[in-house]
């Protein structure tokens, strides 16, 4: 594969260097009028240290960026089974809904008379998150799961602050198999992460957990459907343990996409759980973000929701949507805010993309949504069973197929091998080595939004992997991928040596990016 | 349904490959009672011409800014963003594509967060910046806990010119860890309040300029004075284009640099999803919070880059982690790194230049309005104003009048006592004749 | 490179299969209200024929062709230097332009009241034509070069019918070296093509054009800026003498790139130009079009100008546009116009991106695009000149470079191997064969949106190309491509047996495709 | 300027490595008296702030369909186009590629191409289609010199119910030619009369179904008289989603068949770009107009498409080229591919029932209104009603009460007599709501 071309390039594969290493600092690609160029306001602060950024015109740029883009994989290339993520398919209406010039060119601080739509699609997409989860009440403006996380654990520390058992209740328990998320969110919101060990079948531990219950436990932080893909059994158990002993239960809800329309959160017990907009209700992820994480409150928690907060003022018989943003403007309504999670009101280019997608499914097609994920998956499991390990294969999974490296490890290909062995096949792997519980864990999310011929061909692709680690063909897994864009890349010398910015001296690098 | 591959015959034929009889069988571990036997009461599916239906009826209830003669800013900017920026971010392989974790295939992402995190270090003047945050306020917040980290102290000391969704983000998330907010009280022009409040259980003295009232201010007597205290100096700001114009927070001794980046690249997107800026010392890259992308090689030697320093963050270490931050602000960071490649450093000092003229030529023409004062001495392309009222009314009042005039104070704080301050900016998208109808809209409302 | 995977991908690179090889006929990615269905007003006609088009859901369509797209080059992938074809970069302000809803959503037989802006944009574009190309008139509803030919040539049918000279003036003089549309165009406007030889210098060989004509002698058709990218030094005497004898003088404006805003043909006695909107102004060539063909008219030639034509309606004091549909509608105005070209009034697409173009640059940065793609020109040319044999490079080019294979051939390299090597090298070749008066040309035009760097790393590859031909190296080019999406493809067989589209016998395809 | 990357310095070098003094050395061939001293006296360049606010306003002059009750179609449709259409059209590799002269990097195009080919021959029912024209009217014009060709004859036929535009189109290429254009006179439901036009110098018979007034028509037994005399039949359309709905040309004889493939894919544009279909029988493929993709192999025995039979085409044949065309319109034939890729014929097929029902309704509902007289009796989508008054009035008038009620026939054609002549269409896009606007306004403006 590594045909050298005078160029660096290799077909439509084209080599890119840094736009520092072409860009010039008088160059631009932005025509703006001449300032006038009177006396400056600055008093005295104007820029002596040199910028140095370089510029490049609009053509220039654009090929910039498009030639890296097609360095990228994408859902719109072909299957992204990246387990915990939910990467389905995004649907461009969203996008042109998004951008429409009443959504896209509103201030968050425009007086309020001026954003009565803007104000009145947050409460059309709290009423769905209300009525799929039935719960009481959602904080929308959590930016992200990990920060609706924040936001439920935030209000569970009011809620004890409110019985004044802030102090005494310090302790939350969190299964090993969460996500890392959940630990660090736990902690950030000053509490202390108590471990609760799994069962044989991917379950929490009831007993063990049972025993880890006290006075001093404030809650347990549980994903359901889990991390290993399935559906805690014990889940109404767990959750009238926790309230008998006098904690809370946050549920995260990253892979509601297994359950959405069929299991309402409300109904098990749940007091908070954050929703990624960007999984179940498909807003994009974009390489690593922007996310959603509207974060749905029972009525214990309900009255620590954070600011801002949508009301209606009925002053002389009107009907206005508001916003309260303080805690004064609650002023008789008993409700005792948490806080404020950020500035203004949350992620509303991502509400208008979530509200199209909900209204396009509507209520039978969520409900479609989530039993053709979990089918989907079930498919895979069945495919794939005979010819790899799969824990807790015995019994249906939810949305997620959990496989391990048991069986090809002695043969000498990981989890992480048979990774890159799938670049070259032209698919983006599993998530890989997720969850911690399971050894060498490879966890596979199809969702929905496949057709069952792309399954079929992930499968066979899969098998005649497997064959070939049997065939004990371990070499080739080793020196995988050799088709993708580049050959496999040096963690260690990154993290050895970091170098996390480019420096005029560095320049030898324009030479090698230019090999 | 339109996005729903899957025919009846095909889940009929995986149904039985697998050996179901029904879906059901296969939410077997569901409690029977949480199942539910029919689909929740909402609208059901409907098509494209139904839902932009729908969506345009709720966009056309409200008043784009575009549509208005706007002057409103307070951490959220009007900037023209080149047709390109949004066209690339829409290319499939950037928009469809997830965090970066198999570089092989997401080089492009990679190679653009590493162009981003050195244009971010370059504007800051500092060392390193990291991957993106949610926005300036988090990443404020980010910013106080990642110096108590670093001092092991737990007094963060606000002045009273700092953003008040700022500090109030910043207190909510730092009292949850028990840590201490001081704050200065609010004060158009009075930064070094901060001085006073320095001690030496101090972890870091924060600062924003240019402030919530626009004003501009020399940190390096505050960054001194903290440093002497063994405190750090954190700056933040939330208009990243005046960093065009003005001395950067880095070479002024700041030692951690936190800022909104919605004005390069984003829309305004009624206040989100916006993109927070973060950058620091080398010296402290490992208490540093969130994704950073640093450059390695593959196996031929080729340069290319990888997420690294992952021991920092949830996913390995958990509650020990910097930050529980996972998902960022990708998108959001692209169109910056796109757009501030357009604009290069021609462009962003032409931009500002001209961002901080229309500011002038906004404070003269209302400064001629009798009864007004221009209270912001020293700015880039914001300004605060009393006005003979109560600014707030006067705002709505105004808007009925096709002017955004800014935001009151009292909006953002209603214990400031500055009932009567307004908080006006300009930018490049005002003409002349926007800056003449403000003043003479305000004028009227006045008599 | 042909390395095998099971999937049949490679890396990044999707095998793609026909839509009708996986789409089934149920499926569909457009919801739409089920029909109410009640009796039909058919009249017995209903379709009996099945159709049996498959369909794709949103997702699986969205892949297709994003897969698709990435087997493609692009302008936003590099250079692209087809001569003749000013392949510069399309601004995306003016695909957004184009989109307004004020623009994109008018009907072209709406009440002439309420497309009053859409009437003004086409006078506005016109205007600037007129004034950069220094004639009186131009017809604006041609939809490409070669349906401007044809709308000249029609005029000066047109023209000589008014004459009375339309059965004796029938022969039409056309350089050798003209683009195929020339001669095409008119046979098609029923006129008899007569070759004029070229010089050893690359223009019309004067003497030899001026023997050809006489009184049977409509016009002549000439490129300028020619396509050996040559400026026709003697234009104004061929002009002079075309119109002493009585006939007319059509210029082909594909090349105008190289000249506009330092050139205007209408002093140099042009009767009638085409100007290709998706060169010169860079409204997009997505694959091979729409273009559009706005065609200048002389003094001579303007009253035949074809419908609908722009005309003001005062009446009342009014200060409408208005347009004429109908030779009655211009009665009094001595306007006799050809015909009508299409239905309804243009290309207004395009018109719209063209617009924002010329605004965008203005009359100074559109001086400096004619300066910068000669000034392009010219540097490969000297760069290039001592590595391959440049016919007439001995003076200066204008927007193109004119190689051709004369100095490889010998080696048993020629001019389509060369090109099949660049595609390896990560570029879109020159143009092949073309111009037809010199053997194995290869015709490049870099345009003026190429940075000095891409000319430099351009010229190195055909530089280090050349070397390698020098080397003896023939069976690398004949070989080539290896690196792009596909292997040369067999033209012989295609023409052969023709298979011009999927045939549910043909199914073996599918399996073909899936390799 | 932003689209130009030479710097000066880029200019001074390279000058001098040319050998030149200035940029006017490189103009030496051209008549010094020629070559333009100054920019012509046109507007300096402009920022993309500056332009937009130029092009938005011009847009602003203009109703756009969609804030109307919009019934106007006779060669243009108003339908939705999913998003997904017009994203994917914009991507880069499909939008900045030219004509796929290189076929091995340009597969993407070259596939589309053939599968575009294979909808139109299916959509049609004809063997072969090829890679588009400009619009309908210049389809229908080539069909006419085709046949020409074909028969040797020079007699064209054109049926009363053909688009005025479309036979000007016609008329004005095929004199230049010197074909005879016979046509009968305009009638709403009168296509037979053609049958009194054929004689053995004819060499088509052109006919439009659904024609300009709406009527449907059983080509059957045109072809079938067209055939008998040694004619071509040309069946043309303006409306392509009927032929989801009603029997396509090529299962009634027609030996051509050209129309509008606008309204799958496109918007209104007000005209153009538009995308013209034409398919054929295979035995006159080597007389078929336009550009053809083919399938072969590559050296790999992999399968792959090209442009074939080029033989047929100006750049090869010249003066002797089967028609002129060069450029076509591949975008917005791209937009026609994925458009039908989505709807599929359940898709298509639905869309085109809800057409028809829309269209009955719309016909019901004007039938009601005193003094109006639906005149055609089988349509799809579109219909001619006759008014108690001059049309192109009326529809003025009613465009002010923001209902642009269709086209008068007068306006298409000033002579055919037809003043009192409005024709009318309804697409998925109409609500009732509409209609009922329609018919009220109708009513009213009629008292
Ligand atoms: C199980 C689980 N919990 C929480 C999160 C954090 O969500 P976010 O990345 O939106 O902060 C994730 C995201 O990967 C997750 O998979
Ligand atoms: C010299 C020349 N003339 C005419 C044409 C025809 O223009 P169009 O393709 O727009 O019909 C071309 C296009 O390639 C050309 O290069």
């Amino acid at each position: 594969m590594n045909t050298e071309t005078t160029s660096g390039n290799r077909g439509l594969l084209q080599a890119e260097a840094l736009i520092f290493e072409v860009g010039h600092a008088e160059s631009t690609g932005v025509d703006l009028p001449k300032p006038k160029g009177g006396k400056d306001r600055l008093g005295g602060l104007k820029r002596k240290t040199a910028l140095a950024l370089p510029g490049l015109t609009e053509p220039e740029t654009m090929r910039h960026f498009v030639r890296l883009s097609q360095k990228n994989y994408a859902i719109d290339l072909g299957l992204f089974p990246l387990g915990s993520c939910t990467m389905k398919h995004n649907p461009r209406l969203n996008e042109r809904a998004a951008r429409m010039e009443g959504f896209a060119d509103l201030h968050p601080l425009q007086p309020i008379a001026t954003v009565q739509g803007a104000i009145e699609l947050m409460e059309e997409i709290a009423h769905w998150l209300l009525e799929l989860t039935g719960m009481p009440a959602v904080a929308l403006s959590p930016k992200a799961g990990a920060h609706g996380e924040f936001c439920g654990m935030l209000a569970i520390h009011a809620a004890l602050k409110a019985r004044g058992e802030e102090k005494t209740r310090r302790r939350v328990l969190v299964p090993s198999s969460a996500h890392g998320t959940n630990p660090a969110t736990a902690a950030a919101a000053g509490f202390i992460v108590d471990e609760v060990p799994g069962t044989e079948d991917g379950r929490v531990d009831l007993e063990a957990f049972r025993a880890k219950l006290g006075p001093d436990v404030a809650a347990v932080m549980l994903t359901n459907p889990n991390t290993c893909g399935l559906f805690e059994r014990d889940v109404k158990e767990i959750a009238d343990l926790i309230h008998t002993s006098g904690g809370y239960f946050y549920c995260d809800g990253a892979n509601y996409n297994a359950i959405v329309g069929r299991v309402r959160p409300g109904d098990l017990g749940v007091d908070a759980m954050h929703i990624n907009l960007h999984k179940t209700f498909s807003t994009p992820h974009g390489g690593g973000g922007p996310g959603a994480g509207p974060t749905v409150l029972s009525a214990a928690l309900a009255p620590y929701a954070p600011l801002p907060q949508i009301v209606i003022d009925k002053t002389n018989g009107g009907y206005l949507y508001a916003l309260a943003e303080h805690e004064e403007e609650l002023a008789g309504t008993g409700r005792k805010p948490l806080g404020r999670m950020c500035a203004f009101h949350g992620q509303m280019g991502m509400f208008t993309r979530a509200l199209a997608y909900m209204l396009s499914h509507g209520s039978d097609g969520l409900r479609q949504v989530a039993e053709d994920a979990v089918l989907n998956a079930n498919y895979l499991l069945a495919r794939l069973k005979p010819h790899f390990n799969a824990p807790f294969g015995d019994g249906p999974c939810m949305h997620e197929v959990l496989l391990d490296d048991s069986t090809i490890k002695p043969k000498g290909v990981e989890t992480i091998d048979m990774a890159k062995a799938l670049l070259d096949e032209g698919y983006h792997p599993f998530t890989t080595y997720f969850p911690l519980v399971v050894h060498g864990a490879m966890l596979i999310e199809p969702t929905e939004t496949e057709p069952k011929r792309e399954l079929d061909r992930f499968a066979d692709v899969m098998i005649a992997l497997a064959e070939r680690v049997e065939a004990g063909d371990a070499a080739f897994f080793k020196a995988a991928p050799k088709l993708a864009p580049m050959r496999r890349l040096d963690d260690t010398r990154a993290a050895r040596q970091p170098k996390l910015r480019w420096k005029p001296e560095g320049n030898d690098a324009a030479k090698r990016a230019a090999e | 349904m339109r996005y729903l591959p899957l025919t009846d015959t095909d889940r009929r034929d995986m149904l039985a490959f697998i050996g179901a009889k029904s879906i059901d069988d296969l939410y077997a571990d569901v409690p029977k009672s949480a199942l539910l036997k029919k689909p929740v009461d909402l609208p059901k599916a409907q098509g494209e011409i139904e839902v932009t239906r729908h969506m345009q009826r709720l966009a056309e209830k409200n008043t784009p800014a575009g549509r208005t003669a706007f002057f409103l800013g307070a951490g959220a900017y009007r900037h023209h963003v080149p047709a390109s920026v949004d066209h690339l971010i829409q290319r499939s392989e950037f928009l469809t594509s997830y965090t970066p974790y198999q570089p092989e295939i997401a080089q492009g992402t990679l190679q653009a967060l590493y162009e981003f995190q050195t244009q971010v270090a370059m504007l800051t003047g500092m060392e390193i910046a990291n991957a993106s945050m949610y926005d300036g306020s988090t990443a404020c917040a980010e910013a106080a806990m990642m110096a108590a980290r670093v001092t092991k102290r737990n007094r963060i000391v606000f002045s009273g010119g700092v953003h008040p969704h700022y500090l109030e983000t910043a207190r909510t998330a730092c009292e949850a860890l028990g840590l201490e907010i001081v704050t200065a009280p609010a004060a158009i022009d009075d930064e070094k309040a901060v001085l006073g409040l320095l001690d030496d259980q101090t972890a870091a003295v924060i600062v924003q300029s240019p402030n919530v009232f626009g004003t501009i201010t020399d940190l390096s007597p505050i960054a001194d004075a903290a440093h002497a205290k063994g405190a750090l100096m954190v700056a933040t700001f939330t208009e990243a284009v005046s960093l065009g114009l003005i001395e950067p927070p880095g070479a002024m001794g700041a030692d951690i640099v936190c800022g909104e980046g919605q004005s390069i690249g984003n829309a305004l997107n009624f206040g989100g999803p916006y993109v927070g800026l973060f950058a620091t010392r080398e010296k402290f890259i490992r208490q540093m919070p969130g994704r950073v992308c640093g450059e390695t090689v593959d196996a031929d030697g080729k340069r290319g880059f990888v997420l690294t320093l992952s021991t920092r963050e949830q996913h390995i270490r958990r509650e020990k982690a910097t930050s529980n931050i996972c998902t960022n602000s990708g998108l959001c960071q692209l169109a910056f790194t796109i757009h501030m490649t357009l604009l290069g450093e021609a462009g962003l000092t032409r931009l500002a230049q001209l961002n901080h003229e229309k500011a002038i030529a906004l404070a003269d023409a209302l400064a001629k309005v009798p009864g007004v004062e221009v209270l912001t001495k020293r700015f880039f392309n914001e300004i605060a104003v009393r006005v003979p009222t109560n600014a707030w009314t006067l705002v709505d009042k105004l808007a009925t009048q096709g002017v955004i005039a800014g935001v009151a104070m009292q909006r953002l704080d209603p214990d400031a006592g500055m009932d009567d301050v307004l908080i006006a900016c300009a930018t490049e998208m005002n003409t002349d004749e926007d800056i003449a109808l403000f003043a003479k809209a305000l004028k009227e409302a006045l008599q």
